[in-house]
């Protein structure tokens, strides 16, 4: 009942959204549409922990094969909690943004809430397949209506390359499904195929694919930046916050445990990928002079670490990253706001052009200071526990030989993060006011509130991390089970 | 060599000989001759083949309504000239090489067919006589022949709507 | 003992009250700490799993040995004197500076408990980040000033350098061993376990780690650019406890440390190399601070010599007797500044002595017990190291000695350069010119004081019957490693020697500096001003390239590489389409053409070319 | 007579009639040579339904009827292709009319 | 066989119609009840209530594939009716008659629904190409029109021949018209006759159906056609022609697989290939369109080449999809008064709702799930992944899907993210709700493609 209600509440009160014509109106609605799916998902957490609850399926293109099949799990918990979170912190934030046609907008928001609700739930391949499109078209129309200047193009590139990733993936699912023993799309059955390395391999690319340009891993990543970039403000929270983890979801759910052996084979390739990506997308963004793309970029950073640390195979870095999936959506959103505000005050997002914000809003780059450091894992706050699962499991990885290598290598990107943000820390809040920054006015209480309410996450998370992890301990234990080729090899 | 063997022959290199030069005249009228003379010996060879049911309609049909047909279009059009200017020659050698490739190609693969063996049937059998089709059509293809009515009805009111000066 | 931050809406006095207020209670509490552990009892106290993954288990919880408890005095005590002494000399900050100030610092002392009182590898990591952090945020505390935000970014980074070695090292404790606490990492059976390679690198790892948070070669240039922060800090941070974090980490590890000879000896080396480098460097400085500071890192290059050549106590008990005079020269120069109205360069300053007594005897007093003159404290705890190294290698206690002559020399050019000879400061300032209020002063004189008596806890046995009571303290948590090995003629005679040769340099030092005239210093000198060009190494080496890098890969790589595949693909299909519809000439002809030949093409494939 | 000679002069007829769609630029031609290759096909079914006659009189069948449909399958082509030259010339009328010319070379207005 | 003779009928009755009745709106009234009679009675026999009962002699059988095309033909016929009927007007003043020769033709698609005999199929064919070659000229001033209809007319008559001549060398071969009988057993090698006339056949089937590089009219026809006959053209006949393909090759040449599969699949992406990249440069909607349903053609041979249950239902689902959709487009694109990519700037703007439902075709004709146009391809995919071992075809097709979304996306971006300044366009509000029950229909496929292909079987 709870992943039905979790996905019909958005999807319904979405479609409801386009009629609603007045402004307030529909963001009242909006906003008791995100509160009673965050409360719903509070509830599956805390209360509703039967497999009854948790659990829904009913008959849907069975002569496909397919069925209505969603389930909260572990992780499913945890991204939709993310999702659930993410949304009224974003209305919050941006509730003096005003944007045309606001009814389109929001319900467009909602609906892709629902698709992404979906995503996490799906135990149903070709369900999954379903939601990662629905997910994806309203952000299209959102990027392209409501974005920058260059929004067609640049949006039109992200969704033709997401696009083409997703039917790579549909190959690859309708290739495990004609391979599968029993003609179906359910994930336990994609779980129990028995094709030959080769084919795994095939497979492998498929997918990976489609979730690496979601992610996005280098070099699948320029869309990401432009986008991200043009994109409204809101949309970017909701794309980087939660969409990007689709990616990283897909990947634990839908690549490693289907395709162990190709996964184990190409691990190697893809982590120094993931590395490479790190260390370059860090050396990117100290580059950068525009806001968000320096954010986009961090993100590819973290992304990318969270690849390598999935490849690790091991407890540690799942869990690392499944909690970090969740905690790097909660600080970016963070980020997001602090330079929607600023962009919204001085109509630039050049560092180059701003400069000593902290001497007029003090809380503002309080905030800002806590939400950049919660993004550079710094102890204590809640991104430290999954930085440092991640690389604990990239280096105790058993599957390759160069974890040391991996791990000093993808170290190097921290430094290098602490070089971006701190200099853009310096650049935009310190030192001295120009004529632009001079008119600067404190965050607004609901920005405030937003941001205070992420301040509070990013501290409770970083003290106690356990919380989350014990979420999905039995999820991670079982991926990592499914996972584990060494016993094929032994049996031989 | 019977004379049926001799009259094949004649009517084959008739046939081929108007067809081409139907295809090579420069005046539409000529062609148009040459295309009734084409008709003519396939009719030719129709009645060798004891299909006089064919051979006449063919005559009646083709050689007569249709052709006249053309004939009178041609005419319609002051088309009597040699009005076609001289065709891009690539293009004609082209498509001339083209077809020629492709009956090259057919007759290759034709050639070493199953029936190659097997003969046609010249001056004898029945069946081409019109008592022999007229019960067959009005039988077994009484749904097929209804049917071309549809066909003819529809090209009628084509016709018709082409044709109707607004 | 974790604070409250005192927030900037409270009052100036009462920012104070809280601040010092917690401080003070945190002191106290030390000290009941410290007698409770002082008859070798340990604590642990385990409050709740932090991270529990798998077959690891990483607890949030405390330990409190005698190690930490030496900490735990030093940190909340000068912790405390050096809030007193900030609530005036920070005073005419606005107020919500000053509160930030104040939460600064309190988040500092909490971190700097942290590391101290962590029971195992991941509670100080953090402890140790947030110090970090801490440091960035005080150092960069006047944030206006560009200058200063770019050093406490280059602060913070080259700290994360060391971070990550440290994060590594743990790492491999993890995978070799499973655990990170103390108590399990350093029981035998888990050390029998470790294979030597390992523990090599491990060791190494985190010596490389201490090396950025105590500013050792290489990654010590970030110390003496923290001298921009405010001055309390400079004493605070980065003089008495958190540079010192990286001794407290390894004096932690000893067990761990005495197993490798190799991380031995390269934790020696560079000790005594960054002794050395800083010490020739501060011959030269000419801001009151810098010159602290690098006497700060020449002072940690001595720990570490100590602690790589065994002396763990040694090591500790000079972290505390550091703690005290380098926190008095510390405040004590904020002082002389605070005089100066801000003024740091001591070409500028000269004749002091008259003028500000107080300070100027303090000043003095530190500058005694840094050069080593018994019975100051500095005396006992260099004499410790110098003797531990003699045992390991006299070579190296000649090179030892002479950094503690260079050291000795500098200080005293700071001193009489600043303190002696004619003022040659502006008019305004010579005006200005007056002693500190008492809540400056008061801190100065128990400093003083400490400074003076602190070293004769650890008196050495030599002198004293049941001497070396710091060593006998710590026992529980250090292995005593240097038997005494050489005769107690052989130690008067070294400590005669050094004695000596300091009290010679410092009389050379009068003379030369008694009435300083500025001049142009030339050939080596310029190096040595330039402190030995350094930074413009790492600059070249290290940040241009990757700034090129990161330039290239921005503004070419990205765009016409990566993304110009993306888009070339788009373009191929456009190109493609815009050829491609030529075909469709509207030419009846052609298209029958094409047609007839993909027919007989056609057939030429299925009759001709399959079999 | 051998079948095969059918073959080939029905598929000579057949290619003649597509070198003329080829090669001429007249509407009307173009037409004209498609009726042609109509009546290569015509001329090939009635020989094969001569031939499958044979084959059924052979197998010593005296009263078959074999080979009438393919006869009569001729029949439906005529009648086809005299519906379609009615639609067809009315077209080249209606062409001409507009545009005096019956040169496919001139249709050329739809293209890429 | 209901379906057969009231089609035929009907297109007599229109014939009158246009005599007796002098009132637009009553024709097209008669001409819509008509077409729900025969809707109605395609169903009845369905449930298997058949009105005449005649016997074909085995020509034509009227199995539940055949009945539920054409009941999907019809269907989408009469939606194309409710939309479009109106905008005949425009084209010219035999009114009447576009309506009986739509009924023709529809009589003509039943007949290549449910033939078991060539001779079947060649009428079949011709009843349907006749009354478009007239269609496509119907609008006698406009050169483009005239141009169109006479390059198909050429183009057809010559691919008819290439149908005759095969169906001869088949004949020939075996010495019946039966589809069924053509290849009854299982030869070693079948006869060279067989093959040379299956491939003439393929040739004259893929002409229908625009497959390259077969395809050449097909954007110069569409293109210069009257818009509210491309639509028709484009949709129902083109996906009758597919139902013909399909069914041909199934009886006929079923066991002849092996020897055209891979001439099936180079046709199969040469026309995903062309249709899809050529389309990209377009800047006329109108030709792209005619580029896309190229395009599209190419996923519909997909189901021939796989050639299973799959790929049959698939292809009922794809014609249904296709066909809705694209009437879907071409109704509101009729309405246009700028056929170019620019006119459709703003659109959204000016008519919402109409900018809506086009993007739901759009989205339908791109592939996009939750529109029936993913699960018609999904399904085309499907079933040639579990025909064997054919990734690399799937794959080519799925990067063309992804290039299809370039140009259909190209739509969307003008009518919602570019502003324009076209004069506003009067729509009824019979149009927009017919407009709304396509879109549903659309999406309804996309979620429960089970409540069509059912009928299948049920």
């Amino acid at each position: 009942m709870v992943p039905l209600l979790l996905i019909l509440i958005p999807l319904l009160t979405g479609l409801t959204a386009f009629f609603i014509k007045n402004e307030k109106a529909v963001r009242s609605w909006v906003l008791l549409s995100s509160g009673l799916t965050l409360s719903i998902s509070l509830l599956g957490l805390t209360v509703l922990k039967e497999d009854k609850f948790l659990q829904f399926q009913c008959e849907w293109l069975q002569t496909l094969g397919s069925s209505f099949s969603v389930r909260l799990d572990g992780m499913g918990q945890l991204l939709c909690l993310l999702n659930a979170v993410a949304y009224p912190l974003i209305l919050l934030a941006t509730w003096n943004s005003s944007y045309k046609k606001s009814h389109n907008f929001f319900a467009l928001m909602l609906l892709a809430q629902a698709g992404m609700m979906g995503v996490f739930l799906a135990m149903d391949a070709l369900l999954f397949y379903f939601f990662w499109e629905l997910a994806l078209i309203p952000m299209y129309f959102l990027c392209s209506i409501w974005g920058g200047e260059k929004r067609i193009a640049v949006t039109f590139k992200f969704f033709i390359y997401t696009f083409v990733g997703s039917l790579l993936m549909l190959i690859g699912i309708l290739f495990i499904y004609s391979h599968s023993p029993s003609h179906s799309f359910d994930i336990a059955s994609f779980y129990e195929i028995h094709i030959s390395s080769k084919q795994q391999q095939l497979v492998f690319w498929l997918f990976f694919i489609a979730f690496a340009i979601k992610m996005p891993i280098f070099p699948f990543h320029t869309w990401q930046p432009d986008t991200y970039e043009q994109a409204p403000t809101a949309t970017t929270m909701v794309l980087s916050g939660v969409m990007v983890k689709m990616g990283v979801f897909g990947l634990i759910r839908w690549l490693l445990p289907v395709v162990p052996v190709a996964s184990y084979q190409w691990g190697d390739v893809i982590t120094t990928m993931a590395i490479i990506g790190m260390i370059y997308a860090s050396l990117i963004a100290i580059q950068q002079d525009d806001l968000k793309r320096l954010v986009a970029y961090s993100s590819i950073a973290h992304i990318g670490l969270m690849c390598a640390a999935i490849f690790a195979e091991n407890q540690s870095g799942m869990q690392g990253v499944m909690i970090q999936m969740f905690n790097h959506g909660i600080n970016i959103i963070g980020l997001w706001i602090v330079v929607e505000i600023i962009e919204r005050q001085f109509g630039t997002r050049k560092i180059s052009e701003l400069g000593g914000l902290a001497q007029k809003a003090p809380a503002m780059a309080l905030l800002f200071v806590i939400v950049a450091l919660a993004n550079l894992a710094l102890p204590l706050t809640n991104a430290f526990p999954g930085e440092f699962l991640m690389f604990n499991g990239l280096f105790n990885s058993l599957v390759t030989k160069y974890s040391v290598w991996f791990t000093a290598f993808a170290g190097i990107s921290i430094i290098l993060a602490a070089v971006y943000t701190l200099n853009m820390i310096r650049k935009v809040f310190y030192g001295n006011m120009n004529e632009l920054t001079a008119t600067v006015r404190d965050v607004r209480s609901n920005e405030k509130l937003a941001l205070g309410i992420i301040v509070i996450l990013i501290f409770c998370i970083g003290v106690y991390p356990q919380a989350l992890l014990n979420v999905t301990k039995e999820f991670s234990e079982a991926i990592v089970k499914k996972a584990d080729i060494l016993p094929l090899f032994r049996g031989h | 060599m019977s004379i049926t063997q001799i009259l094949f022959w004649f009517l084959s290199v008739v046939a081929l000989f108007s067809a081409l030069m139907v295809i090579t005249s420069k005046n539409p009228v000529y062609s148009v001759l040459w295309l009734i003379a084409t008709f003519f010996a396939i009719s030719g060879h129709y009645i060798l083949l004891n299909a006089q049911f064919l051979a006449i309609v063919n005559i009646i049909v083709y050689a007569g309504a249709i052709m006249v047909l053309f004939l009178f279009v041609i005419m319609l059009m002051n088309l009597n000239k040699e009005t076609e200017p001289q065709k891009n020659r690539w293009q004609k050698m082209a498509g001339a090489v083209a077809g020629g490739c492709l009956l090259l190609v057919l007759v290759a693969a034709l050639k070493d067919s199953d029936i190659k063996q097997q003969q046609a049937l010249v001056n004898g059998g029945s069946i081409g006589l019109i008592k022999n089709l007229g019960k067959e059509l009005f039988t077994t293809y009484v749904i097929p022949f209804e049917i071309s009515s549809v066909l003819f009805l529809s090209a009628m009111v084509g016709a018709v709507v082409i044709g109707k000066k607004e | 003992m974790i604070n409250g931050l005192g927030r900037n809406r409270f009052s100036r006095t009462g920012v104070s009250l809280v601040g010092c207020g917690t401080i003070l209670g945190s002191f106290i509490l030390s000290i009941w700490v410290f007698i409770q552990v002082k008859d070798g009892n340990t604590h642990v106290a385990d409050y709740f799993d932090f991270i529990s993954v798998g077959s690891l288990k990483i607890s949030f919880a405390f330990q409190i040995d005698q190690l930490s408890s030496i900490f735990l005095l030093i940190i909340t005590g000068i912790g405390f004197l050096i809030h007193v002494y900030s609530t005036s000399y920070m005073k005419e900050e606005k107020p919500e500076h000053f509160g930030r100030y104040f939460s600064f610092l309190n988040l500092f002392i909490f971190s700097m408990l942290l590391l101290v009182m962590g029971a195992n590898f991941v509670i100080m990591f953090i402890g140790w980040e947030g110090v970090g952090l801490c440091s960035y945020l005080l150092i960069g505390y006047w944030f206006k000033k560009q200058e200063y935000n770019k050093a406490a970014n280059k602060a913070f980074i080259m700290n994360r350098i060391g971070d990550l070695a440290f994060l590594i090292a743990i790492f491999w404790l993890i995978n070799k061993l499973g655990t990170v606490s103390y108590t399990e990492v350093f029981s035998s059976a888990n050390l029998a376990k470790l294979k030597a390679g390992d523990i090599t690198i491990i060791t190494l790892l985190l010596f490389a780690g201490a090396t950025g948070k105590s500013a050792q070669i290489p990654l010590y240039t970030w110390l003496p650019d923290a001298m921009a922060g405010p001055t309390p800090v400079s004493a605070l941070i980065h003089a008495a406890t958190m540079v010192t974090a990286g001794i407290y980490m390894i004096a932690r590890s000893n067990l761990l440390f005495s197993l490798s000879s190799v991380t031995m000896d390269v934790v020696a080396y560079v000790g005594l190399a960054t002794a050395l480098l800083a010490a020739t460097i501060a011959l030269k400085q000419n801001d009151i601070k810098k010159v602290l500071a690098y006497s700060t890192v020449s002072q940690l290059g001595y720990m570490f010599l100590a602690l790589g050549a065994g002396a763990y106590s040694a090591g500790v008990f000079h972290v505390m007797t550091h703690a005290f005079f380098k926190a008095l020269l510390f405040l004590a120069a904020g002082s002389v500044i605070h005089a100066m109205s801000g003024e740091q360069d001591i070409r500028k300053m000269g004749g002091l002595g008259k003028k500000i007594k107080i300070t100027f005897i303090t000043f003095l007093i530190g500058c005694i017990a840094i050069a080593g003159i018994p019975p100051f404290s500095g005396f006992f705890s260099k004499d410790a190291i110098l003797l531990a190294v003699y045992v390991k290698n006299p070579v190296l206690y000649g090179i030892a000695l002479f950094g503690a002559l260079l050291t000795a020399f500098y200080m005293f050019r700071l001193l009489f350069i600043t303190f002696s000879g004619s003022n040659r400061g502006s008019e305004e300032q010579k005006q200005h010119l007056h002693e500190s209020p008492s809540s400056m002063t008061i801190p100065l004189i128990i400093l003083a004081v400490l400074s003076v008596v602190g070293g004769l806890v650890g008196i050495p046995e030599l002198f004293m019957k049941g001497g070396d009571k710091f060593s006998a303290f710590l026992l529980p948590v250090i292995a005593q490693q240097d038997a005494h090995t050489v005769s107690h003629a052989t130690e008067y005679m070294l400590m005669a020697l050094s004695t000596g040769l300091v009290i010679i340099t410092i009389i050379f030092a009068w003379f030369q500096f008694r009435n300083y005239q500025q001049k142009e210093s030339s050939g080596f000198g310029k190096v040595l001003e330039n402190k030995w060009f350094v930074d413009e190494l790492y600059e070249k080496i290290i940040v241009n390239p990757l700034n090129k890098l990161g330039d290239f890969f921005n503004a070419i790589f990205e765009k016409s590489v990566i993304d110009g595949l993306v888009n070339g693909v788009g373009k191929l299909v456009n190109y493609s389409s815009r050829q491609l519809r030529l075909l469709q000439s509207g030419q009846v002809g052609l298209y029958v053409l094409l047609m007839v030949v993909s027919m007989v093409l056609i057939f030429v494939l299925q009759f001709f070319l399959r079999k | 007579m051998p079948i095969n000679y059918y073959i080939f002069l029905s598929v000579a007829l057949f290619c003649i009639g597509i070198v003329g769609v080829l090669t001429r630029r007249n509407a009307i031609i173009i037409f004209m040579c498609i009726e042609l290759m109509l009546n290569a096909v015509n001329l090939l079914l009635v020989a094969f339904s001569k031939m499958h006659y044979k084959t059924a009189l052979l197998a010593g069948d005296a009263a078959t009827t074999a080979g009438t449909d393919g006869q009569l399958f001729v029949f439906f082509i005529m009648v086809v292709a005299a519906a379609e030259v009615s639609v067809g010339l009315a077209i080249i009328v209606m062409m001409y009319r507009n545009i005096h010319s019956v040169d496919v070379n001139f249709l050329n207005r739809l293209k890429h | 066989m209901n379906a057969l003779i009231v089609s035929a009928l009907l297109g007599v009755l229109m014939m009158f119609s246009g005599i007796l009745l002098k009132q637009k709106k009553a024709l097209r009234n008669v001409a819509i009840a008509g077409m729900v009679l025969l809707l109605m009675l395609n169903v009845l026999e369905m449930a298997g209530i058949v009105l005449f009962k005649i016997d074909t002699k085995g020509m034509m059988v009227f199995d539940r594939f055949a009945l539920l095309f054409t009941t999907i033909a019809f269907a989408s016929t009469l939606l194309y009716l409710l939309l479009s009927a109106r905008d005949m007007e425009k084209v010219g003043i035999n009114y009447a008659e576009y309506f009986a020769l739509i009924f023709f033709i529809l009589c003509g698609i039943t007949l290549t629904a449910s033939f078991k005999s060539l001779l079947i199929l060649f009428l079949g064919i011709e009843i349907i190409s006749i009354p478009l070659y007239i269609l496509t000229g119907s609008d006698k001033k406009n050169l483009k029109s005239n141009e169109a209809s006479l390059k198909y007319f050429l183009l057809g008559s010559f691919s008819t021949g290439l149908l005759l001549m095969g169906i001869a060398l088949i004949y020939g071969a075996r010495g019946t018209f039966y589809t069924n009988d053509i290849t009854v057993f299982t030869e070693a090698k079948p006869s060279a006759l067989i093959v040379a006339g299956m491939l003439l056949v393929l040739f004259s089937m893929s002409f229908k159906v625009s497959a390259a590089p077969f395809h050449f009219w097909t954007p110069d026809v569409y293109d210069g056609a009257p818009t509210v006959f491309t639509s028709f053209m484009a949709t129902i006949v083109k996906a009758a022609f597919f139902i013909a393909f399909i069914r041909l090759f199934d009886d006929a040449f079923g066991l002849l697989q092996s020897k055209w599969q891979l001439l099936v699949a180079i046709i199969t992406v040469a026309t995903l290939f062309i249709g899809n990249i050529t389309a990209v440069f377009q800047q006329s909607v109108k030709r792209m369109l005619a580029y896309s349903s190229i395009a599209q053609a190419g996923f519909m041979m997909l189901s021939l080449f796989a050639m299973n249950t799959d790929a049959k239902e698939g292809l009922l689902l794809y014609t249904a999809a296709y066909s809705l959709a694209t009437i879907g487009i071409f109704a509101v694109l009729i309405k246009m008064n700028d056929y170019s990519f620019d006119g459709f700037n703003g659109f959204a703007r000016q008519q919402p709702l109409l900018a809506a439902t086009t993007t739901i075709f759009l989205l339908s004709l791109a592939g996009i799930p939750l529109t029936g146009g993913f699960l018609a391809k999904f399904y085309m995919l499907k079933a040639v992944m579990i025909s064997g071992d054919h990734l690399w075809l799937v794959i080519v097709a799925i990067f063309m899907a992804a290039i299809s979304v370039y140009y259909y996306f190209r739509v969307i971006q003008a009518m919602y993210f570019k502003e324009g300044d076209s004069p506003p366009i009067e729509v009824s509000r019979g149009f927009k709700w017919t407009l709304v029950l396509l879109a549903a229909l659309v999406i309804l496929l996309g979620i429960f493609p089970s409540l069509l292909l059912n009928w299948l079987y049920f």
